[in-house]
Order: structure tokens, then C-alpha cells, then sequence
């Protein structure tokens, strides 16, 4: 059983955003997603400094440094975006406008606590950007993260050790090894990577786990049937 | 691709039901979705509340809606010279939050940005702060002004895009623009139907994000 | 002595604006003002309905509907003029970023007290618009008005009976007998119309007024030398 | 008529003085005025607190202002990648009021719009909660967040006219159109001054009355 690869992680969570849903991929790991969105998925991205209807990065040469992404850097825009200053776009974000947010995460609870800005006091100045607007406006807040740390614990925990981004807001997690529903009745396993039992999934997670019927299988290359 | 454009007036209010909030843009008649104060009549919905500039004044705007007595409350900064609103609201039978211009719009847009409310200068020391809870900031008075949300906010634009980006004529932006942000359906009532690519990204002021339906005003 | 005809209080007040200045004028008689604005005065008008540099009515037959002043009556755009939802028109307002509002009164206090949106319940609909907004925002408040009410009473009072606009705001006081600063030590004459004595101003005037210095005079015309 | 275009970047700073508050446009080098960074150094002055989304990262930049020690407080929302800043942070020879990037932009606006605050969302439940004041409306729990007001704020436009009225370019207009609104006094980089008449009034984002500089950027 080998986790999924990082591009692997991110088809998988293209492949479930929405058709035509207004998303904001989170700096890091989450813009890769837009790199496996289905051709035909109408998806509009969103960007938090002030774009609508995100395209890709320019071709080398073609950068325009007056048209980046919320990681500052260079993107362009597709036909029918659109430009806006600062405080729309949050309005958008936290108005409750977006359909999704993909946010990377340190550690989520099982109560869908997110903790994704800071490991805590490290010496150097801390970030916070637009995380934690995201966090509590978009109606789904989609997390996706390696399953554990590198050292082996589970980064799906009773209670983050972190300090918090926002409480209670995580509405679904895509790991290297599963996609996980935060309901009112804990977490639920929705898709399980492919050769992992259910039993060894719950060895590697600190959270407790139900599960909803059979899991939907996940395939190496981020498919899931 | 996303294709908000719906037939007309009477598919852009579908949904609407007795008892429902909706905002309706316009100062006067300029941003006045016409054809969706006839579609609303038309549906007979009652007991509406209508969060307006205005409450009409002549017989072809929301004077309509109150001859027709489908409005229970308004939510309003002016609703002087409207003849049908001044009847009924002498005989009791429809209910006036009066809220000044500013105090109107910014509410309204609260509501559309996830805002809790605000604290404003204006109204304190007058009757517009009965009732309201005080916040003391800096030695200084202010009011706690609550946001305004709606079931549906109807707003008249100028161009339109089938994505939903709108733009707006001349002052007939006035409280369309705030009021497309803070309906739970957004429709708006626009002169013309354009491709996509063709507003100018830059001068697009209601991104499609916060709309979801678009139709093009009769030319009848 | 005759008191100043509309025509000579609105060109009096017009001849006062700063040059240059941002300027929004109240529905009713201030809207007249604009007439009698100087040529090459550089004031700019701004209307609450979300238009920044209003030009003069449009001759009969070119009115755009959609293009109006906060009188609900057909205007142009002056070049270099803007269009702007309402939410930043009374930010502008609000926010301070206009140096004069020019206002009609029912009642003026001595502190500055304004009582300009209604004279009580007598059963129709009351209307506060944006008065109260321009009220409060603005750097200086003008008010323009009779000096006294049809039936010879004081406009300006001890404390206004009629209900409030804003309290403490007024800083400028025109009527068609004087011009009078509201300041920290109570009304003081400015200017004072051609012919009248300050005592028979006193005599139409329920608050105490001081006089500093000579003051100007007030022609019929509404130059004030 | 009025005119508002000065020489340079040393005019529009002009007035500034040790301890002001001062409002940088930009998101990145987008929006920065770049001009303006260098004319407020070699104004020598000193003990700024600076109103910024970051706080610089090249050495071409705010990384400028942390080199030189200018600044004593800084509000801003994402300081990471700042070396300067970093060094000056760990001695603890600079303040950090660090902001959540949307509150940041939204407390400007407030500031700009003459409100007292405003009950935000975000952050309930968080350390920027702490020693704010938590206000509940129909159930749910809010911060209060405070205005943010500055002596200068600079910013960086596209086109300017001379009157004052300005457009953005792409995703430059970020924070710089909110803070052009909250400035005592309003300074306005742009790539090129134009004439009264040449910009669409529908397409203005900042009108000429919150605007009280211009200047071309240096094609140097």
C-alpha cells in the first residue's frame, strides 16, 4: 500500500469540486489542484486578492506581475473574469459566496476544528493571510493534507494541539490514504485508498472513524470508484 | 460552461413564496427592475417584506405592489409622494422600519459580507437610535446597525454576461450593485444579453459569483 | 429692507463654497444653488445616489432616466465626473471626504442642533433619505433657509422642538436676513443683510446672537462685501 | 479646475513626519508604490507605524524600510518571507499587530466609511479574539474590530486623470482602492497621468474626492 502521491491527492479532490462551483484553492498544496480540474468542469476559480475566473500560469516570458495569485505568483485570467479590489473579495469569501475552499491543514478534529496557520511559537513572525477568512466563509471547507506527519502521527486528532484557524468549520478531508466526511456524528469514512483496510486506517489516525457502508475504493492515480 | 440567462421576468422570480424578504434595487426608477415588479405581481405572492429605496410613486412602479396589498413590511429611507404606501400606511395595514440612506445600504451590504453588523455615526442622539444597542468607541457614540439579508434581491443592470457579470447605467448602480450581493437568489433584470469576453474585466461591478440569474428586459 | 429672494440666498451661498471644494447639495433649495455657482469656481458636486461631478440639467428631451441627482431629476456628467454605487457614495459621505453639505432646515439650535426631516406625526409617511447621512459626514455643515417661519417665527432656536436630524453638526447658518457661524461660544454674526439692524435681527431670533467685529453686508443680489 | 498631479514621489510624501501611520498599498509587488518607498526614505524619517499586507520580502521593497529602521509598529497580515522584518521581529525592535488578511482590508473600509467597527466572524474562537470585545447577535458570537485610520496612505494606481480619478491595473488594485479612501492625506502612484475626460466614468474604482496626489511613476 503506497499513499498517494501529491498529484495524485490533487486530481482527487478536482475530481470532486463541483461543476461550475465557484472555488478557492488555498496557497501551497491546493493550487496544484487546479492542474487536474476535468476539461468541461466549469469550476471558477477565485483568487483572495481580488480575481475571478483564475486561468493558468503564463507561458516563461508572459508574466505579468500585476496578475497574481493569492501565492503571488503569476497567473491570467480567463474570458469572463473579473478584477475587484480587497474587501469584495473577502465579502465574497466571507459572505458565504465561494462553494468551496481547499485549504492545506496542520491538524483537523474530529469536531472539524482546522489548525492550519501556525505550529506555534517558532521565533519567526507569524501569517496568518487569508486562511482564516476562507475558514469561516465558503459553504464547504475542504481540507487535504498528508494522512500523518512525518514522524508517523496522525495529523485527524481529538483536539488540535495547534493554535486554531477557525472551529468547527471543516466540512471534508482528502488524505493520502482516504476521504473522510466530518458529520455531526464524528467522522465518517466516505473513500479508502486501495489495499488499505479500514482497521489500518484507524491505526494511523487519532480520531475515532465510522464507517457508512462500503468506502468507495481510491486508485493510485486519485480516481475513486 | 455557466449559463445564468433564464427566458424572462416571470422564470427570474420563480421560487418566490408568501412571506418572503426581497430587496429591490432602484433610486426612483433608475436601477427599478421593472419587469420583475409585473412577474411578482403576477406569482400573487403575499405578505411580502420589501427592502427598497423607495416605495414607489407613480402607477408603474412598487406603487403596484401596494395597490395590490402584497407588501406587509418595508424596509426603507424614503417613502414619501407613494400614493398607495401613504394610504395603507395611515390605515395600519402595512408595517414601516424607516432606516436612513446610508444607514440602508451599508446594512445591505453587511448582509452580503458575512458581517455581524457595524457601528455608525449617523442616527445617534436622534429616534433612528431608539431602541438600538449603543457602543462606546474612543469616547465616541456609536449605534449597532444589524445586516439586512433577503430571500431574493432583484436589481436592474445594464449589460449582462451568460456567466452572470453585470454592469450598471450611470446612477442606476445606486443600491443594485450591494443589494446583488445579499439575496440568497440574486436575479437582475438586465438591457442586453452579452458573450462572455465581452465586458472589460476591469468595469465589471457585480462579479458572476454573486449572481444567479440574468434576463434580458422586454423591449415591449 | 426686503428679505433675500430664493434666487439671492441660493447665490449667496454659492458665492461661499470653497473653490475647488466637494460639495453636495440637499434636495429643495439647495439644489439651486448650483445656478449661481461662479464660473471656473472648480466645486464639485456630488449627488448621494452615486455620481461625483454633477453637471447642469440636460436641456428638454435629453433626459436619461437613469441619469439623476438625489432630487430624483434628470442631470448630466461633467467631464472628469463618476458613477459609483451607493455604498461608497455614503462612505463619502460618512467618512468625512466632503468638505461642505449644504442643507434646508426646519429648526437650527444655537448649539447646531438640526431639525430638517420632519415636522412630527401628521399621518403621512415620514422620509429621512440620506439627510441624516450628509448630517453627519460632511467636514462643514451649511444650512439654508427662511429666517423666520411663515407665521414669523424663529428658525433658529434654544433647542429645536421638531425631531432631530443630528445633534451639534451645523457649522454655517444662511437665511435670507444673515449669514451666522455656529461656534463654541454660541451664534455669531458674519454678514448681515443691508439695511437691517443687528437689533431687529435679534428681535426675529429666539437664540442669543453675538456680533464679532463689523459685520459684512448682504446685498439684494446675495454678494455679501 | 483642480489639479492634483505633483512632480514626483518626493512631492507626494511631502508632510510626512516621525510617528505618522502610514497606509502601503499592494499584495506582493502588486500595488506597491514603489516610488513612494524610496521618496519616504530619504525623508529620514522614523517610528512609522506602517499599515501593510506585508512587510517586504526582495530588497527592493518594505524589506527597504526594515533595513533602515523606520518602522516601530507594523499591522499587517502575512510578514512571513520578510528577512528584515525577521531579524527585527526576533530582537523585538519592531511591533507586530498581525491581522487576518480580510479584517485587515474591512477595517480600513470602516475606517474609510467613517464606521466605529464592525462584528466580524472571523477569528471567534481564536487567538484574534483575544482581548477583543465579543459581541452575540441573534445567537451567533462576533468580534468587535476597530477602525484603521492613517496620516498617509499610498497606494498604486494605473491611469490617473488630473482631477484625481484613478484605475487599477489587473490584480494591483488589491488593498489599494480601500486605502485610498482612509488617508488623511492620499497619494496615488500611477503608470501614467492622463487627461480629464480620457477615463470611462463607469470604470473609475477611485473617485478624484478621496485623492489628494498624483504622480507618474519614474520610467528610470
Amino acid at each position: 500500500m503506497t499513499p498517494l502521491s501529491r498529484d495524485a491527492l490533487a486530481r482527487m479532490v478536482a475530481l470532486h469540486l463541483p461543476e461550475q462551483g465557484f472555488v478557492n484553492l488555498g496557497i501551497g498544496a491546493p493550487t496544484h489542484v487546479a492542474d487536474y480540474l476535468p476539461a468541461g468542469s466549469g469550476v471558477i476559480l477565485h483568487s483572495e486578492n481580488g480575481i475571478l475566473n483564475v486561468g493558468p500560469k503564463p507561458a516563461a516570458g508572459e508574466e505579468d506581475w500585476d496578475l497574481i495569485n493569492a501565492g503571488k505568483m503569476p497567473i491570467s485570467l480567463r474570458s469572463g473574469g473579473s478584477y475587484f479590489d480587497s474587501s469584495l473579495s473577502f465579502a465574497m469569501m466571507r459572505g458565504g459566496h465561494l462553494d468551496v475552499a481547499v485549504l492545506g491543514a496542520f491538524q483537523v478534529s474530529k469536531n472539524g476544528d482546522l489548525a492550519n496557520w501556525t505550529t506555534g511559537d517558532n521565533g519567526s513572525p507569524p501569517g496568518i493571510g487569508g486562511a482564516i477568512d476562507l475558514a469561516v466563509g465558503a459553504k464547504s471547507i475542504w481540507v487535504m493534507m498528508d494522512h500523518v506527519t512525518k514522524d508517523g502521527r496522525s495529523r485527524i486528532v481529538e483536539r488540535c494541539g495547534y493554535p486554531l484557524t477557525a472551529r468547527g468549520v471543516v466540512t471534508r478531508i482528502f488524505t493520502n490514504l482516504c476521504i473522510i466526511d466530518v458529520t455531526e456524528d464524528g467522522l465518517a469514512v466516505r473513500a479508502l485508498l486501495d489495499g488499505l483496510a479500514i482497521e489500518a486506517l484507524r491505526d494511523r489516525t487519532e480520531a475515532p472513524l465510522r464507517v457508512m457502508g462500503d468506502p468507495l475504493t481510491i486508485r493510485q492515480d486519485g480516481s475513486v470508484a | 460552461m455557466r449559463n445564468v440567462v433564464v427566458e424572462d421576468a416571470a422564470a427570474a422570480v420563480e421560487g418566490i413564496k408568501d412571506g418572503d424578504t426581497v430587496m429591490m434595487g432602484g433610486f426612483g426608477g433608475a436601477g427599478l427592475p421593472l419587469g420583475v415588479v409585473k412577474a411578482v405581481l403576477d406569482r400573487g405572492v403575499r405578505d411580502l417584506t420589501l427592502i427598497s429605496n423607495n416605495a414607489g410613486s407613480t402607477e408603474d412602479d412598487l406603487s403596484l405592489w401596494f395597490e395590490a396589498r402584497i407588501v406587509r413590511k418595508i424596509v426603507c429611507s424614503y417613502p414619501r409622494s407613494a400614493k398607495h404606501f401613504a394610504e395603507q400606511y395611515r390605515a395600519g395595514t402595512v408595517e414601516l422600519e424607516l432606516v436612513p440612506q446610508g444607514t440602508l445600504v451599508e446594512r445591505i451590504r453587511a448582509g452580503g459580507a458575512g458581517l455581524g453588523g457595524f457601528l455608525s455615526p449617523v442616527g445617534v442622539g436622534t429616534v433612528f437610535a431608539d431602541g438600538k444597542e449603543k457602543i462606546v468607541v474612543d469616547g465616541r457614540e456609536f449605534i449597532l446597525e444589524l445586516p439586512l439579508h433577503a430571500d431574493f434581491a432583484f436589481v436592474k443592470g445594464h449589460l449582462a454576461d451568460t456567466l452572470g457579470n453585470v454592469t450598471y447605467n450611470k446612477t442606476a448602480r445606486n443600491h443594485c450593485a450591494v443589494m446583488a450581493t445579499a439575496g440568497r437568489t440574486v436575479a437582475v433584470e438586465v438591457d442586453r444579453v452579452v458573450n462572455v469576453g465581452d465586458l472589460d474585466p476591469e468595469a465589471i461591478v457585480t462579479p458572476c459569483i454573486f449572481v444567479d440569474r440574468v434576463f434580458a428586459r422586454s423591449s415591449r
